[in-house]
This record gives C-alpha cells, structure tokens and sequence, in this order.
C-alpha cells in the first residue's frame, strides 16, 4: 500500500529534524538535514506514483488522440526529486566543507564550543 | 532697535556661573542664600548655570590654590563674550589669612580682569545682590561696547 | 520582443557568473567589467519593463522553450511578470547594482575575487528569478541556489572564525526552510497536479483542502525564514555581521525582500488566503514580535553590523505586519515599507562598509568622531538613521503611517484588542529603533576621536557614490510619496488583490472566469499628512532665522586650525576646567537606565541567543510546526 | 497664489512660528513665576523668557574644536521649523491651519525632532557630559513615548471615526457633538497620565535627569552658547505650548464660540491653566528623579493609567 511511503517519508523527515535539534555533532547535523532532504524527496516522489501504471513514455498528440493508455506514472515528480537531489548533495558538500574549515579554526566540532557569535 | 533691545536684555537675564578656587564655603553658601527666597536673586533674573559657555557672570570664591589657578584659568576663558567677572569675598582679592602660603596664589587680578569685587569674610548677601547687580550693568555697557 | 527581457536579465546573471569564473579570476579589469556590465544590463532590461507593465498596466508571460499550456494545463515553466514581481524585480535590479558599485572599491583588498563576483552574480541571478518565476518548483530551485550563493559568500571572508561559524548556521536553518518550502511544494502538486502560480491559484480558488492548508503553511514558514522572522532570524543577525558589507546590504536589501516577495505571492495570489483572519492574525503576531525582539536586541548591540542586522529584522518586522493585515492600506504599507526598507537599510549597511573600510573596525566602542573624518559617511547615514526611525520629511514615515494606520483601523472595525496592542507595539519600536540609531550616532559619527583613529580618510569616490545614491532616493521617496504610490505601490498592490489578469494572460482567457476569481479595484491611499507647501515656507524660515543669527549673533569661532589658536583653552571641550583628553562615552555604556530596567528580559532574550546551532534548528521548527498547527486549528 | 498666501500666514504667523513662540514664552515665564510664587519668592517678570532668549542671541557663540560644525549649528534650527509646524497640526477648537486624515502620528513624529535635534547637536559637541545627557534624554525619551502613545490611541479609538482613526478635528468634532473629553469618566486616566507625560516631555523639573545642570552640567546643552542655546531655550518653551496645547484639544474641545480669536484667547488660557496643573505645580513640589526610577515610573504607573483608559474605552464606556 501506498501509505507506507508517506508514514516512512514524515518519519525521515521527523529522523531529520531530531538529529538536527539534538546531536551536537555538527557532521550529525549536516547528515539529519540529508534525511530531511531524503524524506521530502521520497514524499515527493510517492506523490507521482500510481501503482500499476506504465512508464510515461508518449508523444503529447497519442496523449491528446487518446490513442496511449492514460493510467502512467506521473513523470514530473520525477523530475522534481532528482533536481532536488542534486541540490541537497551541493548543499551537504557545502555544509561539510564548511565544518572542515570550522574544525581547522575551532579545533572541535561540537555545537556547544563554535558559538563564538551570541548574544 | 533691536540692538538696543540685546543691550538692554543682557542687563536684565544675568547668568551667574561660580567657580570654588579653594573657598572655604564660606562664600559658597552665602551666594546661594541669595537665591532662597529671602533674597530672592531670581527676580533681576538671576540664575544659576552648569556651565560657563551659558554664564555671562563668573562668581570666583577662595583664594586660587596653585591647583585650581591651572583649571580657573581655563574655565574663564570659555566664557563666551560679553562677560564679568566677581570676586566673592576677600579671599580672591588679596588672600585673606591664607596670603604667604606657599600653595595660595591669591590676587586674582593677576590672571583676569576682576570687574567687580565684593569684599568681606564672608560678605553679606545684600552686598553680593549689589555685586552682582553692578555686574549686570557692567555686561550692558561691554555688550553695548562689542556692537561698536 | 519585450517578453524576453525577463528571462534575458536572468540568464545574463548567471552566464556573467560563469564568464567571470573563467577569464575574470586573475585579471581585476576584466572581472569588473564583466561583473559591472552585467549588473548594469540585467538592471536596463528590467527597468525597460517599466513602461508596459506598472503604466500600462500589461502582465507578460513567457513560457521557457516555448512550451505553452496544452488545454488549458501548463505544462512548462513559465516566467510571467506583473505589477508586484516587477515592483520587487526593480528594487533587487537597484541592490545589486548599486551593491557591485561598491564592491569594487570596498573588496579590492581581498583575495579570491573571482570567486566573490561569481557568487555575487549568482546571488544577483537567483533572487531576480525568484521574483520573475511564475512556477514554484522553480521557485524553489532559485531559493536554494540563493541560499547556496548567500551562504558562501557570509563565508566568504573564511580567515575568520565568526564568517564559518555564521555561514554554518545560516546554511543549517536555510536548508531547514528550504525543506519546508520544497515539502509545501510537493503538496500542492499533489493537490492541483501543476506547478504553475496561475493556475495553482484558479485550482484552489475558494477551494481550500487539508493538503493546501498544511501546503500553505509549510510555505509560508518557509518563506518566513528567507525573510527571517523571528524565531527564523538568529542565523541572519550572524550572517549580515560577517558578511561582507556589500553582501550585508545585498541580504538585507534583496534576500530577505525574495522572502516577503514568495509570502505575498503565495498568500496573496496563489492561495488567496488574505481574508483569512487566522492568517492574518498569524502573521500580524508573528510580524510583532519580530520588530519588537529585533529592536530590543539591536538596543544591547556594541558591533554597528550586528546592531544593523537586528534593525532589518526589527524592520521585516513592520513589512509582515502589514501585508499580513490583508487589507489595501496594510498592503500598500508594507509595500512601501519593504521598498524604503531596501533603501535606507542598504544605505546603513553602506555606511558601516564605510566606517570598516576606512578604520578597520565595527566595533562601536573603539570608533567615534569619524563626522570629522567622513562626512559624506556621516551625512548619508544620518538620513539613513532618521529614515528608518521614521521621522517626518524622510520616506520611513510614510510607509510607517500607512502601517500603523492600516493597523488601528484593522483594530477599529474588528474590535480586536490585539491589534491595537500591536499598533502600541509598532509605535514604540519606532521610538526604540531611534534610540540604537542615537548610540550609533554618538559613538561612531560625533564625540571624540580616539588617538588611534586620527589619520582616518574618507572613502573613495566609487563607495561614495551608492551611498549618495541611496540618501537622494530615501529623501526623494519620502517627498514623492505621491508619485511611489501612483506608479509602484498602487499597481503592485492592484495586482496581488486581483488575479484575473495573471490567471489569464499565463493559461488563457476565461480561465479566471471559470475559476470564480474576481477582480477588486484597489484606489490609490488617500495621502493627506504631507503638503509640500509647508516645507518649502519653513524652508524660507530657516534662513530668515539663520540670517538673523548671523546678522545679529557674533558668530566667533577660531581658526582653530592654526597652531596658536588650536592650543587656545576658548575651543576647547569643557572637562570642568580639566586639560581636555580622550573621553567618549561608548556605545555600550549609553542607556544604561533602560537595560538596568530591563535586566530580566535581557537575561531570558540573550539566553535564547546563544550561538548553539542546535537551539536556533529547535527554536526554527518548533515555530514552523505552531505556523502549521495554527493553519489547521483555525482555517477550517 | 492666494492659497501660498495664506499658508505662509499660516506657517509664519498664526497658529504657526509666530504664535508658537510668544505663547511658549508667555507659557515659560508664567512657569516661573508661579514656581517662584509657591516658593514665597518674587520671582522674574513674566517677560524674562524673553530677555534670556534676546540676550543669548547677543552673545558669542564658541564652537568647540571637537564639534561637527554644521550639526552643531544646524540641530536647534531643525528642532525650531518642527515645533513651530506641530502647531499647524493641533486644532485650536474648530480653527485647524491644515486639517489632515494622519495628524495624530505627524504629531507624534514631529514631537520626537526637538528632541533629536537636542541628541544630535549635543552629540556632535564632542562633551561626555553631554554623551551622558543624551543617553538620559533618550531613555526619558522612551519612557513617555508608551503612556504617550497609549493615550492618543485612547482618544482616537473614543472619537471613534473608522477611516479617520488618526484624525485630530475628528476629535475635536467629536468633542464639540459630545462635550469634552475629559467629563468621559473612562478617559481620567488618560488625562492624568497625559498630564504625567507633558513635564518629561518639556523636560521640566522632577523629570529634567537629561539636562541636570548640578551633576551632568546641563546634559547635551553643555558646549553650546550664544545664539543656538537661545534657540534650544525658545525651543522648550515652545514645546512647553506645544505640549499644553495638545492636552487641550485633546481633552478639553468642544468650545466653539465661532470667533476664532476668542477661541484662541480661551485656548491660551487653558493652556496657562494646564502649565501651572502640570509642570509649576509639580516643578516647585519636588526633587529631581534618576533616571532608572523616571522609566520604571513611566512604564509601569503612567502606562499603567492609560492602558486602563484604553481598556475601558475598548469595552464600550
């Protein structure tokens, strides 16, 4: 059943959030805003799927003629989810190059030691 | 016409800035006796100031101690023209029982000119109302002296 | 021929960001040039819409690869430009060109240059098209290559700790509010199956689900942290005070306005939710305790961009309010609001890039009496310090009447008691924003000059000019109030309330109709505070009171330049008859009344802040989830 | 042409700088002399104001090495042309010189400039005396703007037009229809806290902690002399007017003889009535405050009284 998708898409969106708000290891934080990326993609990605449909691979005058079968996976979707992996993996190197600086400078990679800015 | 109006207010709205060089408060406490009600120095417009630049009379006390000369010296000179000075007592006029100390710097005279001196130890309110009053009139004649 | 315009001045940004990569990294000449001419064309092609769009009164659309809607289903992505894009189009066009003036001149002395223009076009490009799409996913796609640029560039100065440690914190809760706004997007493709604004907007016209309403939140909370409301906005404060300060004022002038932008588009237009008064009440409270903890924060502040940062959050503040009232004035208002906000806040960022550049130092206790020294900084940010606090012939109070206005009208006809508390509220962060500006004042511009800051000179001409530039607009705007809101505020306006148009010219005609979107004709406000008149005869007061003085008043000030008068006690500061010396009173020790009464809330308001990435993420979704929460309570 | 005219009488003359400035002063020495009359002293002629003001025009005027000219100078004159406008703002019962939709925030705005002006010229002095009384005048500043702006929402929420929300002749309409503000039981508060809030706004006695001439030597007034101190003087006795003025369109319309000189005759009187209610009474009965007593005051009993104002107003009395 399709649910499945949807429960397991928030409880890695939940996973995310947790390990951002709770582990004070900057890398965990980096890695639990992956999981949220990873959630929102398998929520968008479940949103275009149709059990049982076919591929949708069609020329847009089969489509309007009504000569393809019109039960098909949602295509967009798709799209959407692999634009948006790529750009939670530039996020994630991003994210990860700036905890090596901040390693390099602070000497630590705990939360609770690189707030220097405060107040 | 106005002119004349400027002469005449700067007799009328003296302000009064008081400098302690050493006094033994003497002075200090009479000057402000004559702005209690008793005296009442506020009705020929009288008013005590925090600052030289708004003073127009300077009211010196004590006799100069060589620590104070440096600052009186200074705070004088930032009194904007037209301006008086008056020496409150005997102290800044000659030294009083303080002259021959070898910290006391007395006459007065000898850094400023001292417009008006009201003498005694202490002097009397009512003397330091003429004072005053005579160095109100002394700024109208320098204010009428500066237009010309 | 014109439709292109839009989608050129975007692809001219990013291609430029490119070029730059390639040949400018060596060569300081061409890398400017690219940059400069770039900057300067993207803007021309923006401005030439102009014309059609708020005079004409036109919508463009245009559709990428020409993919046109097939019955009535958009099926590409689509760029379509009306009145209220157009309005934020050519304040980021203004920003950034201005910005990349004052870049050349204030960045020269730093190194990996061409990374810096590279990212700046990059930024440049991202937000314009955030403000130009018409499709959400695209949408999305932009704010993240923003928050991408932005966060590189916070760290871009990677010698110092504060820029990584800024530029992490500011990456962690973007990407949070990115997810939020991507898992928004989603579901609304998975209601309506288009990704289209146009006909998003005709599909759920009156027709609001569960799923849009959670869509609905999700987005206006992620839209809430590119425009950094509180609690979304400790990331910010970092991020504008280590930044650059051509980077700062492009935050502050253009990110946070992409964030205003994509809540008014998608409450407004795509979800027409402006009626609601949950969400009205939502926002407006959210909008209230953003200016009220941005203003106090700023209070405490001894470091001029941090200090500046909290004001843009205090001042994002006031725009949420407003457009969050939902009716024409607030609108209008926050509009206005969010325009001056770019100017006088860019102009301040300016200045601080000024007084950094040319002493080294932001800290605001080790500067002071630079008006000497600067006094073209020093002129521009007092304009820039009495505009934002709002005081009369300058353009923040304007756009501040028409807040507070909107806002106790609200209160009147509603009878809603929080409303007038949230005037009250507005009203006196007015005052307290004047207040940090006044220790900005005394302790950067006047009072003394410490020893070390002696040799200070003003900045060249080229940081000068955005700097005038901006001081013109702000009094320009603020005297021209009439004009901002016939030709930019009125058709911006018109055009968030009444859809059809945008509905139509992007799917096709009768698409509105069919939908039961209506059309509400939005009048211009009605101004009638200010007469011109007035000021021109107080004016000629002025002189006569100054011709006076001078006839009359013996003006008698030294050459204290000369060396016999320069030592002449007359001049000299009054210190009780002291020698004079070096006596400032510093930023941090002035309104010392104020926190002595405060003392408890500063103690709870500074905890919050306290630089723990982990805290602000908590304090970020906690908010998001009562944003969702409050949708589903209270929409149905 | 005929309409420049009259905007210039206006502007120059009455209810404008004019009018402004010989009421203020007139206001200014009656402040003495009943201050020096509860004192048991004599006290100077009603006119001294007004010799101050000429004698100070006659002086030098020194400016310090340390100061900003421009600013330095520049600063009373601004505090001066905003003063002398808010006149224009306030109605003198029915007589308003530019009636408008938005007086009240105008007001409120244009209020706030003298004592910017003040700020700004006393910082660019370069004192620390003076860094010391802006930072009071400031706080002062704060610290009345909530009870303040709290009871001008009272009113416009009992005057009650919608769309003219902010409008003082909506007020005063009112006021004239209804009788004046002040017999609304429900808006007492207001008045007294209004009355509280004139003297830290003039900066007279209790609540002069900016310009405290024992300790700080006159705050941000400390450098200046001559010309400019005679315009900041003038420029709190206008304020004096000023502020008095409001108290008395706001609270005390409604009368409307039809003559507008008598009207500004009585408004006059009124004014000198709430002068020596507000700032005499209170000047010559006590000490000066400090200045974290003076916000905890204002935030706490004078806001106090207007937000129970502003509250009963809501509920409809």
């Amino acid at each position: 059943m399709i649910i499945v998708n949807y429960i397991a898409s928030v409880f890695l969106i939940v996973l995310g959030f947790y390990t951002v708000c709770m582990k004070k290891n900057l890398i965990k934080v980096v890695l639990g805003l992956g999981i949220v990326d990873y959630g929102v993609n398998m929520l968008i990605v479940s949103l275009g799927f149709n059990a049982g449909g076919t591929a949708p691979i069609y020329q847009l005058s089969d489509l309007l003629n009504g000569v393809a079968p019109t039960f098909f996976v949602d295509p967009v979707p798709q799209a959407l989810t692999l634009t948006s992996i790529v750009i939670g993996a530039c996020v994630d190197a991003m994210a990860l190059s700036l905890v090596i600086m901040i390693h390099r400078k602070y000497k630590s990679v705990n939360a609770d030691e690189v707030r220097r800015l405060r107040g | 016409m106005l002119k004349e109006l400027l002469n005449k207010s700067s007799m009328k709205s003296p302000w009064i800035y008081h400098i302690n060089s050493g006094s033994c408060n003497g002075c200090d406490i009479e000057l402000v006796a004559v702005l209690t009600p008793r005296y009442d120095a506020e009705r020929f417009g009288f008013k005590l100031t925090g600052t030289p630049r708004h003073a127009d009379i300077v009211v010196v006390s004590g006799p100069i101690t060589s620590q104070s000369k440096e600052r009186l010296v200074r705070t004088l000179a930032q009194v904007p023209e037209p301006k008086c000075v008056v020496s409150l007592g005997s102290c800044p006029k000659s030294g009083n029982v303080f002259k021959g100390s070898y910290s006391v710097e007395a006459p007065l005279d000898n850094y400023v000119h001292v417009d008006v001196s009201v003498a005694g130890c202490t002097p009397k309110p009512e003397a330091i109302m003429e004072g005053l009053y005579k160095a109100a009139q002394i700024l109208q004649e320098k204010r009428e002296a500066m237009n010309k | 021929m014109i439709q292109h315009f839009p989608v050129a001045a975007v692809m001219l940004l990013f291609l430029a960001a490119f070029l730059v990569e390639i040949f400018g990294s060596k060569n300081a000449v061409v890398r400017n040039v690219i940059a400069l001419e770039a900057a300067t064309i993207s803007a021309v092609l923006i401005f030439a819409l102009v014309k059609p769009i708020l005079i004409d009164g036109q919508v463009i659309s245009y559709w990428m690869g020409n993919w046109a809607p097939v019955s009535g289903y958009a099926i590409g992505i689509g760029y379509e430009i009306d009145a209220l894009n157009l309005f934020f189009a050519l304040l980021v066009c203004a920003t950034f060109w201005l910005s990349c003036v004052y870049s050349i001149a204030y960045m020269k002395n730093d190194r990996h240059l061409g990374h810096y223009y590279t990212l700046f076009l990059m930024l440049s490009g991202s937000v314009l098209g955030l403000v130009l799409t018409g499709d959400v996913f695209n949408m999305f796609v932009m704010i993240e290559i923003m928050t991408f640029a932005s966060v590189a560039l916070t760290a871009f100065r990677n010698d110092s700790d504060f820029a990584l440690e800024a530029g992490f914190k500011y990456l962690v809760i973007g990407s949070i509010g990115s997810s939020m706004t991507l898992a928004g997007v989603a579901l609304l493709y998975g209601q309506c199956h288009t990704l289209n604004m146009a006909q998003i907007s005709a599909i759920l016209a009156g027709r609001m689900t569960p799923t849009s309403i959670m869509a609905l939140g999700l987005i206006i909370a992620g839209f809430g942290v590119k425009s950094y409301i509180v609690p979304f906005h400790t990331p910010a404060a970092d991020a504008y005070t280590t930044a650059p300060t051509s980077i700062s004022m492009v935050f502050s002038g253009m990110v946070n306005k992409a964030g205003v932008y994509g809540m008014i588009r998608m409450v407004y237009v795509v979800f027409r939710a402006m009626d609601k008064s949950s969400v009205q009440m939502l926002l407006v409270l959210f909008g209230a305790a953003t200016m009220f903890i941005g203003v106090t924060m700023a209070l405490t502040q001894h470091d001029f961009k941090r200090l500046l940062a909290f004001h843009s959050i205090s001042q994002i503040g006031y725009v949420i309010t407003a457009i969050g009232l939902g009716s024409a004035l607030g609108l209008t208002g926050g509009l206005f609001h969010a325009m001056n906000h770019t100017l006088f806040k860019g102009l301040l960022f300016l200045t601080a890039g000024a007084v950094l550049y040319a002493t080294g130092t932001t800290n605001l206790d080790k500067v002071g009496g630079l008006s000497k020294k600067m006094p073209v900084t020093a002129a521009c940010f007092l304009v820039g310090a009495f505009s934002i606090s709002g005081l009369p012939p300058f353009n923040g109070f304007a756009s501040k009447w028409m807040v507070y206005q909107a806002l106790y009208t609200r209160a009147m006809e509603s009878g809603n008691f929080v409303y007038a508390l949230v005037t009250v509220v507005a009203l006196i962060v007015s005052v307290m924003t004047l207040a940090s500006f006044i220790k900005v004042t005394q302790s950067a511009f006047f009072g003394q000059c410490p020893a070390e800051l002696k040799d200070t000179k003003e900045v060249p001409f080229s940081m000068q000019l955005p700097m005038i530039i901006m001081a013109v607009l702000c009094v320009a705007a603020g005297i021209f109030y009439k004009a901002v809101d016939k030709f930019l505020l009125n058709p911006a306006v018109n055009a968030s309330f009444n859809v059809t148009k945008y509905v139509d010219s992007m799917i096709g005609e009768g698409t509105a109709a069919a939908a039961g979107l209506e059309n509400i004709l939005v009048n211009p406000v009605e101004f009638s505070f200010w007469n011109p008149l007035v000021w021109l005869v107080l004016f000629v007061i002025v002189f006569a009171a100054i011709a006076l003085v001078i006839l009359y008043g013996n003006f008698a000030r030294g050459k204290v330049l000369e060396p016999d008068t320069a030592n002449d006690a007359k001049y000299a500061t009054f210190f009780s008859g002291e020698q004079e010396e070096f006596s400032q009173v510093a930023g941090s020790d002035l309104f010392w009344g104020f926190k002595k009464d405060w003392k408890g809330y500063y103690k709870v308001l500074v905890g919050l802040h306290n630089g723990n990435v982990n805290d602000y993420s908590t304090m970020a979704i906690i908010a998001a989830a009562v944003i969702v929460l409050c949708m589903f309570i209270f929409m149905r | 042409m005929f309409n420049i005219l009259w905007s210039l009488f206006y502007v120059l003359i009455f209810p404008g700088a004019l009018f402004t400035v010989a009421v203020g002063l007139l206001l200014a020495g009656i402040d003495r002399k009943v201050v020096a009359r509860m004192q048991h002293r004599i006290g100077p002629p009603i006119r001294q104001p007004l010799y101050d003001f000429l004698k100070l025009i006659g002086k030098e005027t020194i400016i310090p090495k340390a100061a900003n000219k421009l600013a330095f100078l520049g600063a009373p004159f601004v505090g001066f042309v905003s003063l002398a406008l808010i006149m224009l703002f306030i109605p003198i019962f029915g007589f308003t010189a530019f009636s408008t939709s938005a007086d009240m925030i105008v007001i409120l705005y244009l209020i706030t400039i003298p004592g910017v002006a003040l700020i700004v010229g006393g910082s660019s002095s370069g004192s620390p005396y003076a860094g010391i009384g802006i930072s009071r005048e400031m706080v002062t500043m704060m610290a009345y703007e909530l009870p303040f702006v709290l009871v001008l929402l009272t009113v416009a929420k009992k005057a009650g037009g919608v769309s003219l929300a902010f409008s003082m002749d909506a007020i005063a309409n009112w006021q004239a229809a209804n009788g004046s503000m002040l017999f609304q039981w429900a808006m007492i508060p207001a008045a007294i806290a209004m009355l509280l809030v004139i003297p830290a706004e003039v900066g007279t006695q209790p609540f002069d902690v900016a310009e405290a001439e024992t300790e700080i030597c006159e705050g941000p007034l400390v450098e200046y002399s001559g010309a400019p101190l005679g315009l900041f003087k003038l420029n709190s006795a206008m304020k004096m007017f000023v502020m008095s003025a409001l108290f008395v369109s706001l609270f005390l319309g409604g009368i409307r003889t039809g003559f507008i000189l008598i009207d500004a005759i009585i408004f006059v009187v009124l004014c000198i009535i709430v002068t020596v209610l507000c700032m005499s009474t209170i000047h010559a009965i006590s000490a000066r405050l400090k200045i974290e007593h003076l916000f905890k005051f204002y935030w706490t009993f004078v806001a106090g009284l207007a937000m129970a104002s502003l509250i009963l107003v809501w509920c409809g009395l």
